[in-house]
């Protein structure tokens, strides 16, 4: 299912092809700025999309643009959330901002137990076009009450779509389909992604739901990885090659749905598996991933799986305390390398 | 200081401004209702069980006006007592019925039952029974509304309850901030009802001497009427309607009736049989336990006696009336046992729109 | 760690030990009564413990001897459960009740973003002796927005305790173990245990956390189960044992701290798992514990584990489709056919 | 409506009933609380960031006579702009200095940071960066004094911006109900703050235009007071708290002020530079941008001008304290900067009370 990266032209250098350097975050605000333009339904509630960061100010050109269709509500999650639900089973395509992941436990039962089962309560015949997005995971100082992950939760609940972008080519080809899928997505952004850099094509091309991509492929050990932890596990894959170890990164892009097959063929041919995820470790999304393989290829595996998620431990504020917790680009070398150097289960 | 007792003001005329016609059809929908949910505790009696449920006996005066002071295209949302409105927007009888026994032929393929029973073609997108969950939702639909400029209002019709939640004060505050045209319709059922301690349903629990004042704090007006009293619901109704729809913003709207004593005990029940139309003009002929809230605090004996008063129709005509209603609820009944179960698998479809 | 069932003295029928035989729910009043008897700063919010069964009459007794400490708040779940919070914190023994597992979205910034932080927000400087208390799963009726089994979700959220008890003796051990804990401790129950029979000690021991509890020994195959499910289990067990296979049931009965040992000695006996659960697949229990195992244990294994979970479907109204989707015994006992059936995976 | 625009009342006179040692201890305090914040934004633009962080400069005439009206043994419970009582309850400066850079010295070591230091022993067991989420904490507090007598009351410290909350709504109708001892203190800042719009941190976005109403809406007396006026504040809390402590269960205070510009921005700023104390008695001295703020809202200036007048102190005097509280800051900074980091190890303690 997934294009593997040797199949998306690597003849051609990105910018012979006309793709342009882009930051995550103004890939973001070019995707948002189209679908704007684009359609008159569009409507955003809330505008800390950029975060908190010196970025934020791109999104200014937006809102200044379109006051009626993107407003600032008050602190009231579960109402202005709501009005998002409410307003997207009125025909409108609705993108609800929560900014810091955290606040949406506020909205929680909106998200949850409105939203997401709307569609299926009513017997298929009500839609709800409707976008959450939010900022998730480590930020640098957001310690316990400003770090939350909630996508494995989320995953947990169904009737939302899951899309988690890492790359600026990533969230400018999601956007559009997360808004026009026509049904409840959560669509998760990273803090720390939006000021990476990446080519973007010259003409965005829509990512469809439930299509993995192969950010780098390798022989040795399979990484599966999402969001920020994805950018975290590139690094990560730099300091293995020149080790010798040859990894390939799969990143599923989106969990609900999500493109099994691609995971599992990466699988079968490296026959070692790490999970990376910045969810919480227990039932979190790498415990998902992990619990996948361990029913469906679970003969192929050459060594036990090995998660590197955050531990279950609330964020503490301390940056010492923090990256002890952190995802980075050592600990998944370390597992990968474990992968490498451990006893193979002995098989026939 | 204690809120003060609400008791109907039977002095009071209780017809709409409406032709005789409207005024016969809302009567007719009343005693649908009635007749409906009278059966609908029989069939909960004799089982199977179709779950927790609650019943509108002694509200229908309450949303039927408000419906018939709407127009179609508008939209309304409603929480877990919500076969009123379905009954009252149209919805065929043995769909509901089907619905609530969990039967394919429901008005949601049974994927709803009692407590999520909607119609979308009917501008009833969404019912959620999670008390407060449907007050942002409604006036969401309504701020949809304005950004469309489709002239449509939205009406978010929730119990007393709802007012304890947060989720329903937030929603008046954005709604007001956003001068969205919506209505807040609080059916406040809360007079004489037991509480959690008396092994009944909560009565509600609100320090609040007038739910309205919850809305006039973050500046929504609000307005109290009798919700036995059909013309002051509809008059209400009407006006906050206008405003609405004129963008003057929402309105709340508390609808104050003496809760149905067979809505007391968690699970519905008939304490003395079904309603009898003769209750209306021989109110002593209503069983003792009952006399007082048929002869004084139930709206629809009491629209039906200011209808026969004005020789709007006579008691043949109700009987009539009756006796059609009646047999729309045994055919109705009678749809939804003969309906089939969904099949199995059809478990799997509609957990996102357009892919089933 | 697990005592097994061959341990607990089947020398002695339970009526020669003097046990009596109890309802869950009275088992569950009984503990309560002795709370609040024992401990005057034992305090009660809500109180729909029971359920909306006729059972709930139980509590009736609890409720008029201790009016003081037996509240009935609002609707108003965030506010009451934040008000158990504070009392917690300034030194009271608090149960907050929130009926319906479901409800537990309108409070989840208190339980996850205030309790479950406090402690370690504080540098370990402050206590929050609160049990949150609720009904999951499906109730028969419940449909979408009445049948949550939000455990999952609490697992993927550290600083709670989370305990799932399944029988009388267990539910009678474990909620003064849950408030003496003396930390933020989730109290899973389910309506459809409450008239679960079963033999309670005539001096009810304190169950401690941690400690896994096998229902049933067997040497073919683990079942995991939780809450309900592990009744379920164990009808499946007696079906199973009628046709020859011989089926350990174990029950993990606190997933925060989870006896671990338990679960992966018996794994490593049988070599087959399956995990049943009644939250929803995705991120659920069931992946947890898959995960665990594919971890740890992977080499034991002799076929892949098999999770028996809601699928990832909303909780439907009709009662044919809630049973489809439900971990009926007869689903259990067709995995655990089909774990002894299928090929197993070829090792040295 | 518009809410009528805030501004202070100059003519009022702004000390509290206190004896002259009082009056200078809540001198001092504030203008300790003055220079630990000013110190705290220079230090965040050197860097390395510590993350989002909020600052109580124009704010001390609240909390720190507001904290003064109760007994030591009364809870406290901030949100996020929380140096200002930890300070104002005795927490040494290193150690809050240090927490909030990540320090093992910090008042938590180093797990809390600036959003949520707190110091249980000193009366603040927790401080919540939720807004909203600390207020049903705090009467949840006041209920556990209540019900075990232990005479106590408790104090929920929030900004206006809470009021847009439902759970500040829920948590003032259950504290209503139960009459516990608690008082809302409500800063409202909110005065020409900015907008999200405008690039800044949001105002509040509320159609109350009496917060007070809110909190009356379900039976909770309120009263509006001037933020920048020491004795106000000092007066209506002790009021508050006498009848709180009484059983005459909650207040809502509201304590208005106009924002302090540095605290417009969404990170902090030091506009122009420290504050000269030459500003309460030479306000034209004061930066031109500022001139406006030093001279008619910031409370401490106009404290201090009040206890210059009255001879309570003469500027050297004045001029003592600040060097005082300055060296006091410097030595913050210095026993905060020379403190070690925790060790990676201890990021997995303290997740459970008692484990560790
Ligand atoms: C968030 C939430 N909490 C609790 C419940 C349980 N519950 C169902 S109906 C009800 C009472 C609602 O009272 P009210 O809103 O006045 O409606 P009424 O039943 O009186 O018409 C409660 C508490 C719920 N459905 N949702
Ligand atoms: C639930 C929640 N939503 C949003 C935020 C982000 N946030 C942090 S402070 C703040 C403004 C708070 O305003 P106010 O309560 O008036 O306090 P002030 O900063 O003005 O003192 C916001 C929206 C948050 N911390 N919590
Ligand atoms: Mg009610
Ligand atoms: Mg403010």
């Amino acid at each position: 299912m997934a294009k593997s990266a040797t199949d998306v032209g690597v003849q051609q250098s990105p910018h012979q092809r006309g793709d342009r350097e882009l930051t995550y975050a103004e890939a973001l605000v070019e995707a948002i700025a189209e679908l704007m333009k684009e359609d008159p339904d569009f409507l955003i509630i809330g505008s800390y999309v950029l975060g908190l960061g010196p970025m934020r100010a791109l999104f200014d050109e937006v809102r200044h643009e379109y006051p009626k269709r993107v407003l600032d509500p008050p602190t009231a999650e579960i109402g202005f959330t709501g009005f998002g639900v409410g307003a997207a089973m009125n025909g409108l395509h609705v993108l609800v901002d929560l900014s810091t992941a955290s606040f949406i436990f506020e909205a929680f039962p909106q998200v949850v137990n409105e939203a997401a089962n709307a569609s299926y309560m009513s017997g298929g015949r009500l839609a709800v076009p409707i976008v959450f997005h939010f900022l998730h995971g480590l930020r640098g100082g957001g310690a316990a009450q400003h770090s939350h992950s909630p996508q494995a939760m989320l995953w947990n609940t169904p009737g939302l779509q899951i899309m988690m972008p890492s790359s600026p080519a990533d969230v400018r080809g999601m956007l559009p389909t997360a808004i026009k899928s026509g049904n409840p997505t959560v669509f998760v952004d990273h803090s720390k992604l939006m000021p990476v850099r990446g080519y973007v094509p010259a003409l965005p091309k829509e990512i469809p739901l439930g299509v993995a991509d192969i950010k780098r492929s390798g022989r040795d050990v399979t990484v599966v990885a999402t969001s920020y932890s994805v950018q975290q596990s590139l690094s990560a894959c730099k300091t293995l090659a020149s080790e010798g170890i040859d990894t390939e990164l799969v990143d599923p892009r989106t969990v609900v749905p999500l493109d099994r097959q691609t995971i599992l063929e990466s699988v079968a041919k490296t026959g070692r598996l790490v999970v990376v995820d910045e969810t919480h470790r227990s039932c979190g999304i790498a415990s998902e991933i992990a619990a996948i393989a361990s029913e469906e290829i679970l003969d192929a595996l050459k060594v036990p799986i090995i998660r590197v998620t955050v531990p279950d431990v609330p964020v503490p504020f301390s940056p010492v305390l923090e990256s002890e917790l952190d995802t980075t680009p050592e600990r998944i070398a370390a597992a990968v390398r474990y992968q490498m150097t451990r006893k193979q289960i002995n098989r026939l | 200081m204690p809120p003060q007792r609400f008791e109907p003001e039977s002095a009071k005329k209780v017809l709409p401004d409406l032709e005789k016609t409207g005024l016969i059809e809302l009567l007719h929908k009343m005693l649908l209702v009635r007749r409906f949910e009278e059966r609908l505790i029989r069939l909960a009696e004799e089982g199977p069980s179709f779950g927790h449920y609650h019943v509108y006996i002694g509200q229908e005066t309450i949303g039927i006006p408000a419906l018939a002071a709407l127009r179609p295209t508008d939209l309304v949302f409603p929480t877990h007592r919500n076969h009123g409105y379905l009954l009252s927007r149209g919805a065929d009888p043995g769909r509901l019925m089907a619905e609530i026994l969990g039967k394919q032929t429901g008005l949601n393929g049974g994927k709803a039952g009692t407590l999520h029973a909607s119609a979308p073609e009917l501008g009833i997108p969404h019912t959620s029974a999670i008390v407060g969950g449907i007050v942002p939702i409604a006036a969401g639909a309504a701020l949809a509304a304005q950004l469309k400029g489709s002239n449509q209002i939205s009406v978010a019709l929730f119990g007393d309850g709802a007012t304890e939640e947060g989720a329903t004060f937030e929603a008046l505050n954005i709604a007001s901030l956003w001068r969205v045209p919506v209505i807040f319709l609080c059916e406040n059922n809360t007079e004489e009802a037991l509480g959690a301690a008396a092994g009944g349903y909560p009565k509600s629990v609100t320090a609040a001497t007038d739910l309205g004042s919850i809305a006039r704090s973050v500046g929504v007006p609000a307005v109290v009427v009798d919700g036995t009293d059909t013309r002051a619901v509809f008059t209400a109704m009407s006006e906050a309607a206008e405003r609405a729809r004129t963008s003057g913003g929402p309105t709340f709207v508390e609808a104050k009736v003496v809760r149905w004593p067979g809505s007391n005990p968690l699970w519905p029940e008939l304490p003395a049989g079904e309603t009898e139309l003769r209750f209306a003009w021989e109110p002593e002929s209503a069983p003792e336990q009952l006399l007082r809230w048929y002869r004084d605090q139930d709206g629809l004996l009491r629209y039906l006696r200011e209808m026969l008063g004005a020789s709007l129709l006579d008691k043949d005509d109700a009987a009539e009336i009756d006796s059609d209603v009646r047999s729309q609820v045994e055919a109705a009944v009678r749809f939804a046992r003969n309906s089939a179960y969904p099949t199995p698998d059809s478990a799997y479809l509609d957990v996102f729109a357009g892919q089933s």
